[in-house]
């Protein structure tokens, strides 16, 4: 007799999305479908807007990585006239970007991540979540977390003007400079960002890394695949969130192609499939091959992991010894274990961290000089930031009063669709056999494979996050449903 | 207090951004004082609770189910019209479920429109077969369903009974936690239909810049062709701000970050329609008595409706363009 | 909401309705619909027996709002307000359905005109439903009274409202009283003395204690309103004197055609064409002669100058016939032997004795010739030694179809009446509008002639349109009278369709300060919110349009009411069914 | 049935109200399309009515307020000349064709100006066919 498991929804997600693991009869796993079922349409609707007003709009696209899309599109929209920001207005804009970093990344590992090595894959649900995590962790952690989440966004709201939806930008620069009150302020907080980004790499190492189960789950794991990968890199090719080159390494760590922003569309290319909304991106000159890893393969992951094998370094120094620490430990560069995301992505918490301070410290930063003036409109531009959750892209096209006549946007999690698509299945195939042990617990190291991208579907599909069905079907070799199994039921 | 039982709360998102969610979370700290009065039933966003253990809910089960985001397709229409059943109030929470907010700015557009802009001439992608995304595609191992995309976004109001809207793109913190602990606290609730967390008067009452009557306009500017001198009324320097037909309760913080005001909060009672109000105002402002000299002007107002329906477009008299659009 | 009991009255206007309108159906249509108690057809709604059926309904049936369709409201608004207020119900739950001017009168096809009425009158009745009680205020009036014009009229209007011994202020832009009149030698019809007759007013106004007269001045703005004015008087001097006073009689007249823009009379080139204001002169003077002081034989008289022109003035000046036919008279008896010629467009000689006075004159051997005043005016020309006369006046006469050649030593042009330069300037000091004819525009062309929209301000005589000293004095008296009526009441209601701030909402953007026209709004520092001096709204609604926030309310004019009667207009244009699922 | 046009229209007091009433007692002839609201001053018709009746319905509204300069409250119909532009604008963008809004002046003596308006007018948005606004907002998906 045959049974049929569903689970839902898959929680803990910032995105929206409903995952399909569909079994053959002997109840192993025959594919695997990440369908994204929303679509705002922003790319349609931003058209007829004035172009300086998109910065404002498409904020909206995700209320997680809002920041991230307020800087590229303030960047696509200073191409759209032509100009640079005024050094003073840069080193804002990049303060505030990795302020938002520093509140993301926590949020993550905490909120998100945290859960499935801190609590433990296999705990109950009810505890297997951030109040789980406190009780591990104890009260005064659990609070201190919060309350450096709140620091950092405390400094996005001084600085944008919002500490959700960001309105800082504007043609040429910023709307608003930092009094020096202002700067000695956010110097106090990022001294506290770079002490709890240490501890939280040292709670990492304690917990996971001192744990021979989770290290031997990060890497021998059902969590490999071997992808291209793509980052944000300045011109020593160090990672930099805000600013610099796109580069992408291949399977060994070679580079495949280093482009500026507006050469985007000669290395990246999105394919559509009919049950999902939310596109596949791939690199261009390598091809679509399907849903298969391997240099052949144009598929690529562009994510904390993404971005450390893309650069060669970190720009500050603690983040660049944990960098070292990180390859050493892992068996060098590139690092393909799905899991290790979770580590880099502290890695980087460092580094947002140490630069913020660095910028807080930057005598430029309480500059006057606001705003370059403008001069004409150039009808075109491309903005690239590193979002946390991957590279995004935004591309504009405007007539010559400025008015948007065409919208065009990657974004983060999109990088990683097919990759994401691709981990769940592998761990899914990996972990469900016969369908018979699909176990909360072994649903949930499935889970896990998805969740170690943080994914944000907000962003994927320009819509919401929402529940994540995680269906288990069981089908006929014709394909007929046979049975669901709940994971919970 | 101790003795009386624990509000049963939800939150849930339609079309949105996630923003709303995250406008709760950053009550930070006082999470823990939140999670004393309530336990959350349903919140996917932080806690592991199933989809169909709302199903199974008794109706009115929920007491509080705070709905963010608008209606942009079938599956947040159903999900609306469940939490509906299931839960004793529900709360239009932030711009989207209350106007539709930026995803209304679609209602510009059909279906089909952005399905072509988005898959079918796209720089970046290559859709040489003309693929869409289908509500049910056959695939090898059998069917697969995504929700329908609707023609149109709608407020969450336009598809279920709304009790309480609490408005802001997203809304301020505070006035989540205030409304948070009145409703938790059993304090006296306004009349169904009523907005909440945010303030009759409209922005102006709250903000700092310096005012006069001299509200004719010779020319407006877009905000890059100025250089806003941080200190008075954006509409006297000739910016368009939606100020005036916007509720306060944001604490002003576009104005503070001096960034004109572009609606979130919605209008203030009894005003149908903000976008209609203001351009009403905006056009009395225009200084100006010939025919030509008044185009002129207007020329310079160069989206009136993606400027004065940012948040509202589906909640507007005319709430979305018309699809039989005539040719001239 | 208090339950609606509303009243309909569907008025035949005898036949005037109920021809083009099924007033039955309509009036059983209308009785379908929610809240309507009554529904009734009658002949004459505005008849007494008319307003008693409404006044016995609201009493027998307690009915809560009225709705009648008959005529305007225009027209009779203010006659079933009343009825409504005998019946104890509030004026302003009140609300008129135009089926008769906007409706029976202009359509023909009557299906059509019914299904019309029908809309109209679901339009009214929605809209009744939101009316609110609404209080006409009383206001305190300053006795004294301004008169702006010291020509016949101001002078009259200032005796009679002295003679009841109250204040006159009595404003004369030039140096002497009696204006226009001041120029006449005799008046027609029955020849008597201008000059005697203005010798004895002015006199009288001079010595009377209670008008206070300022020569060579004008007013500047006007502040304030009815009972309650002030204004600022300046002098060519340049004397500035305050005035306070309660009421405002504006008798500024009128000012006569200046020819000289019409070439075919060679006003300014021949020497002895001269206009009728000189000729007036010259009869004064007692010598009627040319320029050359020698005695005139042939006498033209030329109608029409100036006016019933698509050129000039397309109205008729209203004067000058009678005073071309007392000038031929005054001729006559001087010049015996004279040839004396009436050039005329249309003979206009109307009013008590004038029609009489054409008569008698035509029997003193005087040659009336007709020309066309829309295409071909007669045209002045040299003479030839041969012709004996100083000049020639060639025309199509019209009656005999003949080209005529008229000898003529002398001609007076008939000039007309014309607005005067500063009229604008009064009219804006005042409050006043002005129609095409740049003339002042009274609040009813037959039922309130000489009262305007604006509270407290009076137009008399000329400035209205042409008039004769009769009919003017009559108008200074009417004005008097009205003055006098308020002054002895002490106080006077006016409009309650002001508008007002809801300080709750308002939020001090001050975008509706410098809408007002009256700078009736006002910014309270304090509270941080406008304030509508609800004395100075005029009730335009400019306000209520151009608020951002709905804080301000045009009352009798809300949103909602007017959003109550589109739904009601046009959801007619579907079907009556689909309204009361509504 | 033939396709019979609404037009509503919004008639200042002073001028185009009296106006129209003046078609009236001087019998003139024109076609029962119009429906007619009265407001003091052209000044009060708010953007906001315009709208609502586009939206229940109406194929054209018609604004009607005094010759410039002859307002009876001064400027009220240059405000409403104002309104009237910024609303054509917006109409456009929403897809509603620019006929089918008109501000025109009719002083009270203009009775016979008014008639021929109507009938005109009523032509032109008769050729232009059904407005589709009502049908539009009506219809969700």
């Amino acid at each position: 007799m045959k049974r049929t498991i569903i689970i839902d929804p898959v929680t803990r997600l910032e995105g929206h999305g409903k995952i399909e693991i569909i079994l053959n009869e002997d109840g192993d796993v025959n594919n695997v479908y990440l369908q994204i079922p929303e679509l705002r349409g922003f790319e349609k609707f931003c058209e007829g807007r004035p172009v300086e007003e998109l910065p404002g709009i498409v904020t909206k696209i995700c209320g997680v990585c809002s920041g991230c899309h307020h800087m590229a599109s303030g960047k696509a929209v200073d191409a759209v006239f032509g100009v640079e920001p005024t050094p003073t207005a840069k080193k804002i804009r990049e303060l505030f970007h990795m302020a938002h970093f520093v509140h993301s990344h926590i949020a993550h590992f905490y909120a998100l991540g945290a859960p499935d090595f801190v609590v433990g894959p296999m705990a109950p649900a009810g505890e297997r979540n951030i109040l789980g995590v406190i009780k591990k962790v104890g009260v005064e952690i659990g609070t201190e977390v919060l309350k450096q989440r709140r620091l950092a966004q405390e400094i996005q709201d001084l600085i944008g003007g919002h500490q959700t939806h960001v309105i800082m930008n504007i043609p040429g620069g910023v709307r608003k400079g930092l009094k020096e009150e202002e700067r000695k302020d956010i110097e106090e907080k990022a001294k506290g960002f770079v002490e709890f980004a240490r501890f939280t790499l040292k709670i990492f190492e304690d917990v996971v890394l001192g744990n021979k189960g989770y290290v031997d789950i990060i890497l021998n794991g059902p969590y490999k695949l071997n992808l291209y990968s793509m980052g944000l890199v300045d011109e020593n090719n160090k990672v930099n969130f805000y600013d610099g080159k796109v580069r992408v390494v291949d399977q060994e760590g070679k580079e495949h192609c280093k482009y500026a922003p507006p050469d985007y569309l000669n290395y990246v290319e999105e394919r559509v499939e009919p049950w999902t909304y939310l596109k596949f991106p791939y690199l261009k000159k390598v091809g679509w091959k399907g849903f298969v890893d391997g240099k052949d393969s144009g598929v690529y992951h562009a994510n904390p992991l993404g971005r450390l094998n893309a650069s060669d370094g970190m720009a500050t120094p603690l983040a660049q010894v944990e960098y070292e620490k990180f390859y050493s430990v892992l068996g060098g560069k590139p690092v393909h274990h799905t899991l290790a995301m979770h580590w880099a992505r502290l890695v980087e918490l460092l580094y947002s961290a140490e630069r913020c301070l660095e910028l807080a410290q930057d005598s430029d930063i309480t500059g006057k000089e606001l705003r370059t003036k403008l001069n004409g409109i150039v009808g075109e531009g491309v903005g690239i930031v590193e979002a946390q959750r991957g590279t995004l892209t935004h591309h504009y096209w405007t007539d010559k009063k400025g008015m948007v006549t065409r919208v065009n946007l990657i974004v983060g999690t999109t990088n990683n669709h097919a990759a994401i698509h691709m981990s769940v299945k592998k761990a899914a195939q990996a972990l469900i056999k016969k369908g018979e042990n699909a176990s909360e617990g072994i649903l949930n190291m499935v889970e896990m494979a998805f969740r170690a991208y943080d994914p944000c579907f907000s962003c994927a599909t320009h819509s919401l996050p929402g529940h994540m069905p995680l269906i288990v079907n069981f089908r006929d070799a014709k394909g007929n449903l046979l049975r669901s199994l709940k994971r919970d039921g | 207090m101790e003795n009386k039982p624990k509000l049963k709360v939800a939150a849930y998102w339609g079309a949105a951004c996630g923003g709303c969610s995250v406008s709760m979370l950053d009550v930070h700290e006082k999470l823990f004082d939140i999670l004393a009065l309530a336990d959350f039933v349903f919140w996917p966003i932080i806690l592991d609770t199933k989809y169909h253990d709302v199903e199974e809910m008794p109706d009115e089960h929920i007491d509080v189910t705070l709905f963010n985001g608008a209606v942009r397709n079938s599956e947040n229409e159903e999900m609306a019209k469940l939490l509906r059943k299931k839960s004793k109030i529900l709360v239009a929470y932030g711009s989207c479920a209350h106007m539709g907010g930026i995803p209304g700015l679609a209602n510009f557009f059909s279906k089909e429109e952005i399905f072509k802009r988005v898959y079918l001439e796209n720089e970046s992608t290559f859709n040489p077969d003309g693929t869409v995304p289908q509500p049910v595609c056959e695939v090898p191992e059998g069917k697969l369903e995504i929700p329908v995309f609707y023609n149109d976004v709608l407020t969450l109001n336009q598809v279920v009974d709304v009790d309480y809207y609490l408005p802001g793109c997203p809304p301020q913190t505070e006035r989540f936690l205030e409304v948070f602990m009145a409703i938790a606290t059993g304090a006296e609730l306004p009349p169904k239909g009523s907005v909440v967390g945010a303030r009759d008067k409209s922005q102006c009452d709250e903000c700092e810049r310096k005012r006069t009557d001299n509200k004719l306009v010779k020319k407006f500017y877009r905000p890059w062709e100025i250089y806003d001198d941080g200190e008075s009324c954006f509409l006297e320097q000739g910016v368009i701000c939606m100020g005036p037909s916007t509720r306060s309760g944001c604490g002003v913080r576009c104005i503070k970050g001096n960034a004109p005001c572009r609606g979130c909060y919605g209008p203030p009672p009894d005003v149908i329609d903000p976008g209609a109000k203001m351009m009403s105002a905006i056009a009395t402002m225009i200084d100006a008595k010939e025919s030509d000299d008044i185009k002129k002007i207007i020329e310079d107002i160069v989206d009136p409706t993606g400027t004065f329906y940012r948040f509202s477009l589906p909640a507007a008299i005319l709430r979305k363009k018309s699809i039989y659009e005539e040719k001239y | 909401m208090e339950d609606k009991r509303i009243g309909v009255y569907i008025c035949w206007c005898g036949t005037n309705i109920a021809l083009m309108v099924d007033v039955e159906k309509v009036t059983r249509e209308m009785a379908k619909i929610p809240d309507v108690v009554i529904s009734r057809d009658y002949k004459y709604m505005c008849s007494d027996p008319g307003q008693d059926l409404i006044i016995k309904d609201i009493k027998e049936n307690n009915l809560t709002r009225i709705v009648v369709a008959s005529c305007s409201p225009r027209m009779h608004e203010l006659t079933f307000r009343k009825a409504l207020k005998k019946a104890g119900l509030n004026p302003y739950y009140f609300e008129m359905a135009n089926i008769r001017e906007q409706d029976s009168w202009v359509h023909t096809d009557r299906h059509e005109a019914t299904k019309k009425a029908e809309a109209l009158i679901l339009a009214a009745i929605n809209r009744v439903r939101y009316h609110e009680a609404l209080d006409s205020r009383k206001v305190e009036i300053d006795p004294a009274t301004l008169i702006i014009g010291g020509g016949i009229t101001g002078i009259t209007a200032a005796l009679e409202i002295a003679g009841s011994g109250e204040k006159v202020y009595l404003i004369e832009q030039s140096d002497k009283l009696g204006g226009l009149a001041a120029g006449l030698d005799l008046t027609f019809p029955y020849l008597y003395s201008a000059v005697q007759m203005l010798r004895t007013l002015v006199r009288k106004v001079n010595t009377d204690p209670d008008i206070k007269i300022f020569l060579n001045s004008q007013v500047e703005e006007i502040k304030g309103y009815i009972g309650n004015f002030e204004a600022q008087i300046s002098s060519a001097e340049g004397k500035e004197t305050k005035l306070k006073f309660g009421n405002i009689i504006v008798a500024t007249g009128l000012k006569t055609f200046d020819p000289s823009g019409m070439e075919n009379y060679g006003y300014g080139k021949f020497p002895d064409v001269i206009t009728s204001t000189e000729f007036e002169k010259m009869l004064q003077d007692g010598l009627i002669q040319k320029k050359n002081g020698t005695e005139p034989e042939n006498i033209a008289i030329i109608h029409c100058v100036g006016s019933r022109n698509k050129n000039y003035h397309e109205y008729c000046s209203r004067i000058c016939c009678s005073t071309a036919l007392k000038f031929a008279n005054q001729v006559r008896s001087q010049l015996p032997k004279a040839n004396i010629f009436e050039l005329y467009a249309d003979m206009r000689a109307f009013g008590k004795g004038c029609e009489e006075f054409y008569a008698s004159t035509s029997r003193k051997n005087i040659k009336f010739l007709m020309f066309d005043q829309e295409n071909e005016l007669p045209r002045v020309m040299e003479s030839e030694k041969s012709d004996r006369c100083d000049m020639l006046i060639e025309l199509n006469e019209k009656l005999s179809g003949k080209a005529v050649l008229v000898p003529a030593d002398l001609i007076i042009l008939m000039v007309g009446l014309e607005a005067r330069q500063d009229v604008k300037h009064v009219a804006h000091a005042t409050g006043l509008s002005i129609c095409g004819n740049q003339f002042y525009i009274e609040k009813h062309p037959k039922l309130d002639p000489v009262a305007t929209t604006t509270y407290g301000v009076f137009i008399a005589g000329a400035c209205q349109a042409p008039k004769d000293i009769p009919e003017s004095v009559s108008q200074a008296k009417a004005a008097a009278a009205r003055i006098l009526s308020t002054i002895a009441r002490g106080s006077v209601e006016v409009e309650a369709t002001t508008s007002c701030v809801n300080e709750e909402i308002c939020c001090g953007c001050q975008t509706c300060i410098r809408i007002c026209p009256y700078s009736a709004i006002s910014f309270l520092e304090d509270k941080k919110v406008s304030f509508v001096n609800e004395i100075l709204c005029k009730g335009c609604g400019t306000c209520g349009s151009g608020c951002p926030t709905g804080a301000i309310k045009c009352k009798h004019f809300t949103d909602v009411q007017i959003f109550s009667e589109i739904e009601g207009l046009l959801n007619m244009s579907y079907s009556m069914e689909e309204i009361k699922e509504a | 049935m033939e396709y019979k046009p609404t037009i509503l229209a919004f008639l200042c007091n002073w001028c185009s109200y009296t106006g129209a009433d003046l078609a009236g007692t001087s019998r003139l002839k024109y076609v029962p399309n119009v429906r007619v609201i009265r407001v003091m001053c052209s000044g009060r018709v708010e953007t906001t009515f315009v709208l609502k009746a586009f939206r229940e319905g109406a194929d054209a509204v018609l604004i009607c307020g005094c010759h410039p300069g002859d307002c009876h409250y001064h400027e009220g119909n240059y405000k409403c000349l104002r309104r009237y532009l910024l609303l054509q604008k917006y109409i456009q963008q929403m897809g509603i064709h620019p006929d089918r809004l008109r501000l025109e002046w009719v002083s009270a003596s203009e009775g016979n100006i008014f008639a021929r308006l109507i009938d005109e007018m009523t032509e032109t948005v008769a050729k232009l066919g059904p407005c589709e606004v009502r049908k539009t907002m009506e219809t969700i998906m």
